[in-house]
Order: structure tokens, then C-alpha cells, then sequence
């Protein structure tokens, strides 16, 4: 997993987002207030002009510099929280980048979101995708499967934590204000996580 | 969508642009507003912010009297921790800044991010709380900032104005917040300029209840009512958590679609619900002041005032949306 | 229809009382609005009126440096004699009376009644015809009164609060008139509550270039535009009929229903405009003041200053709506 | 011609204004302010009420009455307009009322509209209602016919008149601020002036 992967991932994202910007936006109209597509939509364009315009030499640095623009370009709830993932794997990714020190990374940056938002598993946030997708890498480590096959049920344990949330009344965030309205619904958050994950395991592959 | 604008991407920035070529009075760089003169030596400075989309809330609200900057996100996004902390640096005059933030998720994490970042001036914050359409409990991120986000700026301000300390300005703030209620209920949906279409679907004949400002769905969806119903609604909700007693600071809002003469017309019926309850309002006021794009609809705040916040009430404020006394 | 009222036979009493219940410096009686201390000695007393749903105008300009009272018609229609002279009778203070009026067949017809039959008091009338979109010829009703009311209400206060006589105080209000121009433009058609439907359909991708403030069609229809390109189309017809020059007042004044975010996009335009033409913004508002129900849309507003007008303007005012100074 | 069947008039008007009111305020809508029948529904009630308080004795004090009460009560344009006409009526009516008489006081009160408003034939008002009718009236006297025929000849010729408003442009009223978009329209006051008329012709049959 070198520096261009990771630079990649951040690509693919950043073009997945763009076409899915309206269906997140639709989502966070539901249950929020109708920006999480334009927000993500134009933090990730940022991200990838950044890592244009300072060429980062390690897949740490990648990581760092996504999540600071994040933090500075988004605002909004899911700015400062995916900023914080990713500034915070930067922090906790060792060089050379194996599927374990990715993995321990990973859940680093999902521990740093449960605790800046407050948020756990069942409150219906980006939480409930990305701290299955953490699992799942940790259990792939544990089988010891390929990197592509760790990032696909990654990728494949978001998407089932997104449609999870579908069901669950949220607990935090915006969609906390529709109490019981809030059922039925998908969280934008945890479909943009979706997204992520999808990006790395396209780009992996 | 029928809108007054260029393009959905530019309409933050150019609306600051004609706030800065209307308003002398201001000066405006990078989504920040302050005051054109800077800061007053030995002031408290006061910042506030949030998403744009709430017009005159903040920006509006800068001015001798109340703020001294206010951070524009784009709509209905918190601005981001740099401006947060540009504005910080640049209205403090020594003795420390005060940041008013509503309580939204992102309004406090950018906020809370902004304040530790800030070197060599110091920060308190007061969050700002008062919609009691959301329950404040563990299973919420705890009621929103709306209305009540105006009286504090103005009686904050006003107490910075007259050289009080930091802790004290922080303390009147965080009193205004505890003693302040608020309940909105939409008559339509707002539409934002990116997405294009209004956030929610809400037939001719239905009203949503317990709304926020960013055009979030309300806690339940009723038939329209008259007016004097809606008032009740509204005031039960704010008389049922805090008990309406004494002197009231009141104000009916517009949601940013609702014309005058119907806030007037709300106004009477939650003047008569008041005194049915026995207290009095004391002091009033009836616009467009915190608001939800182009939505229809209103929102009622009330204040529990006593003399000394009557007294920071009533002192000078000269800003584009709020003036009296000089 | 969704409207905040109680019925819509009531809508404008109940407005008033809400009126009357938000502001103590108010006196209301039979549709029309006084200050509540009544006149003073030896002040021209100004009085204002017409149909209501333009509100703040008339009723919310009610105070010092402005108005001594306001009469309230049924919606859009122009109120009776009878309240026109109880208003000219009761604001009185023994150096006569100026009828402020704005140019539409109703309002003259029933100003003129009233002037007519008020006995014991001098009384003086102002004609307001600002609006730039209809042609004053002999085969029309002759322009309508628009955003210009506001100017000439404020700056002939000013000076009837300095003890002007009669004959000064409408000769200033003549001047305003004569120096300024208006054009307006309609994003959707308002709603009175007593049709219950829009006056006009104006599909999602049209909007109607010179309207007034009741409803009324404009003169042409257009496509949709940015706002850089109405305020153009706006601007032209101003400048057109009178060029800019020297120093302006301005006012980017919302027709009721649109946000105060629109309106300062608009203002930028605008002022880029009045800035390429070689002259001034030296004071402006921007805000729903004029207005037509729940119409969204804007109007723009420029009269001609001098430094005798900028005094009279920049003089305290208090009233609900406009306030400063004091 | 006597005093009740002047009074039943205006019961008679007020009935069809009512009936009417949205046809009158839908024209209104078209080229003025939408509130045409709004008005003379509140100002026919009004003129009803104060005929039934003051139990006039003349056809004059009937007129005189219910031109008052318009004048006072509706407001708007056509409020002094129609109470300028019934008031004028009022001071030329002669007592005992005939047909002669009462088609010179009608004159009269059109006249005082066209002063009052400025406004002639062709202009798109209710004067090419009211116009029309008076001299339906004046050519019944000169050719002898029953009242009954010369109110229905009135009645018509408003009709016609008001039909004949569709094609012009207006050049007083509201209507005037449309330019050539008022042309195809009929205008609301010649609308409202052929209810007057056809009352009248019904309440004399
Ligand atoms: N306290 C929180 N902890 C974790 N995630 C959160 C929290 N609050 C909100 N989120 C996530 O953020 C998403 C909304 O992001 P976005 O719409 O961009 O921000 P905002 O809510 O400020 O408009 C939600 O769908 C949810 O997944
Ligand atoms: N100057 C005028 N002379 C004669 N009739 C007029 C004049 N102006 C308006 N009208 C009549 O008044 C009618 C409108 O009445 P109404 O809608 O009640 O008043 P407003 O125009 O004040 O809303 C028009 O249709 C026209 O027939
Ligand atoms: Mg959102
Ligand atoms: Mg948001
Ligand atoms: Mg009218
Ligand atoms: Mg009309």
C-alpha cells in the first residue's frame, strides 16, 4: 500500500462523491438539512488540490493533509469528523504502510470519531459504518486474506452498517431532532462512509 | 427554485458583498464580518457564527452594542475553525473573546476546534440551547440554538460594551440562554440554493411542528390551524418547560418567507396567551430576525427577564438589523 | 393558501392588535395608527395611509422623525374617508396637516374626500409617482407610488419634527418625490387572503418585470435570470428616466416573501451598477419595507441627495420599523 | 318608481354582487389587485344594513344613503366612484319618481363618475358600463316605453358595455399600469356596473 494509493483513494472518492453528491444531499433532506453531498462534494475537490499542490512523500502525509483540508474546508458536523479520521490514521500510520498497520490506523481514526462526536454504535452516524468496516479489516488481518480481499469486506461491512441505520431512531447529529421521524431513513454520514470504502477498494484493486 | 441570486455557489459570498457595500459600518474579509473601527482596548470581544441561511443572524448583528464578528459558513454548514480563529485574533483587545455558538453538532465542534488552536487570547464559550421542540437528553445532541441566539449576542453585548470582565459577560450569556424558550412551526419548506427543491414536502394543508432553523423536519406534522392555534402550540410548548411568570422579553419571528403582517397578527395572539398565564411582555419584538432560507413560518422566543438584563437589554445597539439608542 | 391569520376578514384588525400589543409607543384606533403621545404643538402633523399588506409601510413608520399616523385599509384596498380625517383631525397640532399619498386612483379619490370634508385644519398633499415602469402619460392612471414613500415619509418627518411650517414640509416631500425612481420585479405572484390563490401564474422559470406593490401583472414577462442581470434590467429603467449622478440613497427593498440574504445579492449588483455609472451609494437600506403580502421579488428605489436631504435622512427616527438616532 | 323598489335594488345587487364576488375579484386578479368583489360584497352588505337601519322615506334618501355607505365603507377606487354616482343620483332625483326623472338623475350620476375619475368612454372603466345604460335610458323615455322595458334596454346596453371593454387598453385604474397586457380582459367595474343594472331590471319585473 504505497503514497499513491493513497492518493488515489482520495481521487476515487472525491469522484465517486461528485456523482453521488445528490442522492447524500437527498439523504441528509430527509433527516438533516440538505448539504452533506455539497459539503463532502466540495471538501474532497479541496483534498485532491491539496495533495496536487504539495506532492506528499508518504502515505502518512497523504492521510494528514486530506485530513486537515477536511477540517478546514468542510465545516459543517462531518468536516471536523472525517478531518479528525484521517489526520488522526495519519498520526497512527507506520511506515512501510503492511494491511495491519493500515488496519490499526484505521480504527485509531474511528476511535477518534466515536470520541469527538460523542457518538457509538446505534446512534445512527457515520459510526455505524466505519467501525464495522474497522472490524472487518482487523479480522481480515487475523485470516490473513489478500489486501484486495480486506479492503472488498471492508468496503462490503460499511455498506452493511449504512443500511443498518435504516431502522435505528438517531441518537446524535440533526437527524436527533426528528426523535421517532428519524426511522425509516438511511444516515448521509454513513452512506458517504460507504463511499470511502468503496473508492479504496476500487483503487486497490 | 426561484431565487435572488448569480450562482448557488457564489451566493454566500456575493451576499457578503452587498452587506459590506451597504454597511460602512463593516468590514468584511474571508466570511468574517467585524467591526470597521476594530477592537476597543480592554472590551470583550464577542464572535459568533454559524451556517449562512439565517439572515440577519449573525452578520447582521455586528455593531456597537452586540457582536464584534460573526463567521459565515456556507449555508447551513458551520464555518470552519480558521475564520473562527481569525476572528478571534482579530477583535480581541485584551481582555479576552467570548464565542457564541449555537448548539448543533457542528457549530460546537468547529467552535470547540477554533478555541484550542487560538494562542495568546483567552476564549470562553456559552452555548447557546433554547428549543424546547427537542428534548434535551441523552438521546439527542440536546436542544438547538435558535432565537434566543439574539438576546444573547445583544445583552452579551451590550454588558462587553459597558467594559465587563470576560467571566461576567460569559455568566450573562449562559443566564440569558437558561432563561430563554423557543418553539418554530413551519408553514412550508425552505429550498436551498445547492439543492434546488425545498428540503421536505408539506401539503397546502399541513403544517410541521418543533422545526429548527436549517429546514430539519419537525418532531410532528398537523393540520393548518388558524393563527391563534398555532400560537397556543407554540406557547404551550415554551410555557409547559419553563412556566411564562413576570417580566417577558418576546419575540415572534419570521421563518424568512412570512410577511410582517402575519407575525403581527401571531404577536397578538401570544401577547393574550401570556397574560391569560398572568405575566406580562415587557419587551418585544416582531421580524425577520433568525431564519430558515425562504421558509414560511414563525418562531416564538421568550426571555425571563429581570432588571439588570432589562436594563442591557434596553442600552444602545447600532447594527444593520438591530438599532436603538443611538 | 397557508397564511398565518385567523380569518381572512380579520387579518388587518388582527395585525393591528398585534401591533398595538408590541409597541406601547403606539396608540391604535379604528384602522388608524398614532403615536401614542399624540401631537405636539405647533408640529405639522404627516399622515400616511393606503390598503393594507405593504406593511411595515405605512403603519410601521408611525413615530418621531416620521410619521404622525397611518391609516390601514382592508388589503390592498385604500382606506375610506372617514379614518383619513379622525387621523387628520387627531394629529393636528395647529400648523396643519400633510397627506402623504401614493398615486393610485383609490388613494387620491379618498385623501381628496377626506382633505375635502376635514374642517379647521390646514391640510397639504404630497403625490408619490416613482415607479419608473409605468409611463406617465395621459393614457394611464399616471405612476404608481412605490419604494419612494418610505424616502419621502422620512425625510418630510424630519423636517416637520423641526418645527418646519407647512409649506416647507411639502415642498420637501414635492422634492423627494421629484428626485426619485423605482422599478420592481416579481419572482412569484402574492396571495390575498381573501382569493386564496395567486393573483398571477407566473411559471418556475419567469418573472414579471415592472410590477407594483398589490399583485398587479407587470409590464412584461422574462425568463429567469441571475440577479447580476435583473438588478441590471431594474437599474437601466432608473437610470433611463433619471441618470445617476452624485450622491444616492438607495433602498433594495423586498416585496414581502424573499430573504434578506437575496436582497443584499441584489445590493451588490446594484451598487456595482450605480459605481460604473460614476456615481455615489452614500446611504442605503436593504430589507422588506415596501411590500405586497407574501410576494417575493425585489424593488429598487434611488433618490438624488443633496446635503439638506442627507441631514433631513440621517435625523433621528423611531418607529417600529425604521429607527436610529435614538 | 318608489322608495321600496329602490331599496329592493340594492337587496337585489347585493345578492348578485355576492354571487358574483369571485367572477368580479378573478377579473380584478387579471388586471388589477384582486379585490373588486372582496369590496363591493363588504360595501352592498354595508349599504344594506344602513337602508334597513335608516327606513328611508324617498327614493332620494335611499340613494343618498347607499352612496354614503359606499363611499364610507368600501374604500378603494371604485368605493367613492360608485357612492359619487348613487350620491349624485340622490340630489337630482325628483319626488314623485318617473321614468324621465330618474334617467335624468342617472345621467347625472355618470357624469359625476367621468368628473370624479377623469374618465371617459374607452378608457376601460366602469363607465363604459354606466354610459352605455344612461343612454338606453334617455332613448326609452324619448320612445315611450313601459319601465319595465327601459331597465331591461339599460340593463342590455350596460352588458354590451362592459363586453366591449375585452379588446381596449386601459388608460385609467390599475388596469392602466398593464399597458397593452390589458387588452383581452373585461374590466371588473364594468362588470360590477352590469349587476347594478340587471338588479334594478329584475326588481322592477
Ligand atoms: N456526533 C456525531 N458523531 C458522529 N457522526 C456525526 C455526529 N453528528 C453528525 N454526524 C454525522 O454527520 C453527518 C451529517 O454531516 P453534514 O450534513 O455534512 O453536517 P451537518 O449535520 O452539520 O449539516 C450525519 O449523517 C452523521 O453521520
Ligand atoms: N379613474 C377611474 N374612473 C372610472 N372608473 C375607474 C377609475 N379607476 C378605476 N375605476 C374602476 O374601478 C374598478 C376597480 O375597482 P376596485 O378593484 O374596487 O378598486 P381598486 O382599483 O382600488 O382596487 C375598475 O375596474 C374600474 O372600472
Ligand atoms: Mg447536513
Ligand atoms: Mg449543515
Ligand atoms: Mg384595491
Ligand atoms: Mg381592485
Amino acid at each position: 500500500m504505497d503514497t499513491d494509493l493513497f492518493v488515489a483513494w482520495f481521487e476515487e472518492t472525491a469522484r465517486l462523491v461528485r456523482e453521488e453528491r445528490d442522492r447524500l444531499t437527498r439523504l441528509d433532506a430527509a433527516i438533516g438539512d440538505a448539504d452533506h453531498g455539497t459539503n463532502l462534494d466540495r471538501g474532497l475537490t479541496e483534498v485532491c488540490k491539496a495533495l496536487a499542490d504539495s506532492a506528499p512523500e508518504s502515505a502518512a502525509e497523504v492521510l494528514t493533509t486530506a485530513g486537515t483540508t477536511l477540517i478546514r474546508r468542510v465545516g459543517g458536523a462531518s468536516g471536523p469528523l472525517y478531518g479528525s479520521v484521517f489526520r488522526q490514521m495519519g498520526k497512527a500510520l507506520l511506515t512501510p504502510v503492511t494491511l495491519a498497520g493500515f488496519s490499526a490506523a484505521f480504527e485509531a481514526g474511528v476511535v477518534a470519531v466515536e470520541r469527538l462526536g460523542k457518538a457509538a454504535l446505534g446512534d445512527k452516524t457515520m459510526v455505524d459504518a466505519l467501525a464495522p468496516a474497522s472490524r472487518a479489516l482487523a479480522l481480515a488481518v487475523r485470516d490473513g486474506v489478500s489486501v484486495q480481499e480486506a479492503l472488498d469486506q471492508a468496503a462490503r461491512a460499511a455498506a452493511e452498517g449504512a443500511k443498518a441505520t435504516i431502522p435505528m431512531q438517531a441518537r446524535k447529529g440533526r437527524a436527533s431532532y426528528l426523535g421517532e421521524r428519524s426511522i425509516g431513513h438511511e444516515d448521509p454520514g454513513a452512506a458517504s462512509a460507504v463511499l470511502f470504502m468503496t473508492a479504496l477498494a476500487t483503487v486497490a484493486g | 427554485m426561484k431565487k435572488l441570486i448569480n450562482t448557488a455557489e457564489s451566493v454566500v459570498e456575493d451576499a457578503l458583498n452587498g452587506m459590506a457595500a451597504a454597511h460602512p459600518s463593516l468590514r468584511i474579509r474571508d466570511h468574517v464580518v467585524y467591526r470597521a473601527q476594530g477592537p476597543r482596548r480592554g472590551k470583550v470581544g464577542l464572535v459568533s457564527g454559524g451556517g449562512s441561511g439565517h439572515e440577519p443572524l449573525h452578520v447582521g448583528f455586528v455593531g456597537h452594542g452586540m457582536l464584534d464578528a460573526a463567521c459565515a459558513g456556507e449555508i447551513f454548514t458551520s464555518p470552519v475553525p480558521d475564520p473562527i480563529i481569525e476572528a478571534t485574533l482579530g477583535v480581541d483587545g485584551g481582555a479576552g473573546v467570548l464565542h457564541i455558538v449555537k448548539n448543533y453538532t457542528g457549530d460546537v465542534l468547529n467552535f470547540e476546534m477554533a478555541a484550542e488552536l487560538v494562542e495568546g487570547v483567552e476564549v470562553a464559550s456559552v452555548l447557546v440551547d433554547d428549543d424546547v421542540a427537542v428534548q434535551d437528553s441523552l438521546y439527542t445532541a440536546g436542544r438547538r440554538g435558535t432565537g434566543a441566539t439574539l438576546f444573547v449576542e445583544k445583552i452579551a453585548g451590550a454588558l462587553a460594551e459597558e467594559g465587563a470582565p470576560l467571566a461576567r459577560v460569559a455568566a450573562v450569556a449562559q443566564e440569558v440562554d437558561e432563561r430563554s424558550r423557543s418553539f418554530g412551526i413551519a408553514l412550508t419548506s425552505c429550498t436551498t440554493p445547492s439543492a434546488g427543491k425545498p428540503t421536505f414536502d408539506l401539503p397546502e394543508t399541513e403544517v410541521e411542528l418543533g422545526i429548527g432553523i436549517h429546514g430539519e423536519p419537525g418532531r410532528a406534522r398537523v393540520p393548518l390551524a388558524p393563527a391563534r392555534e398555532l400560537a397556543e402550540v407554540a406557547m404551550e410548548a415554551v410555557h409547559r418547560d419553563q412556566p411564562l411568570r413576570g417580566d417577558l422579553l418576546v419575540m415572534v419571528n419570521g421563518m424568512g418567507g412570512t410577511p410582517l403582517m402575519e407575525l403581527y397578527v401571531v404577536f397578538a395572539e401570544v401577547a393574550a396567551f401570556i397574560k391569560g398565564k398572568g405575566a406580562r411582555v415587557t419587551r418585544s419584538l416582531v421580524g425577520n430576525y433568525v431564519t430558515s432560507l425562504d421558509m414560511q413560518g414563525f418562531s416564538v422566543s421568550v426571555c425571563l427577564l429581570d432588571d439588570a438584563l432589562t436594563r442591557l437589554w434596553d442600552a444602545p445597539v447600532e447594527t444593520p438589523a438591530l438599532r436603538w439608542g443611538r
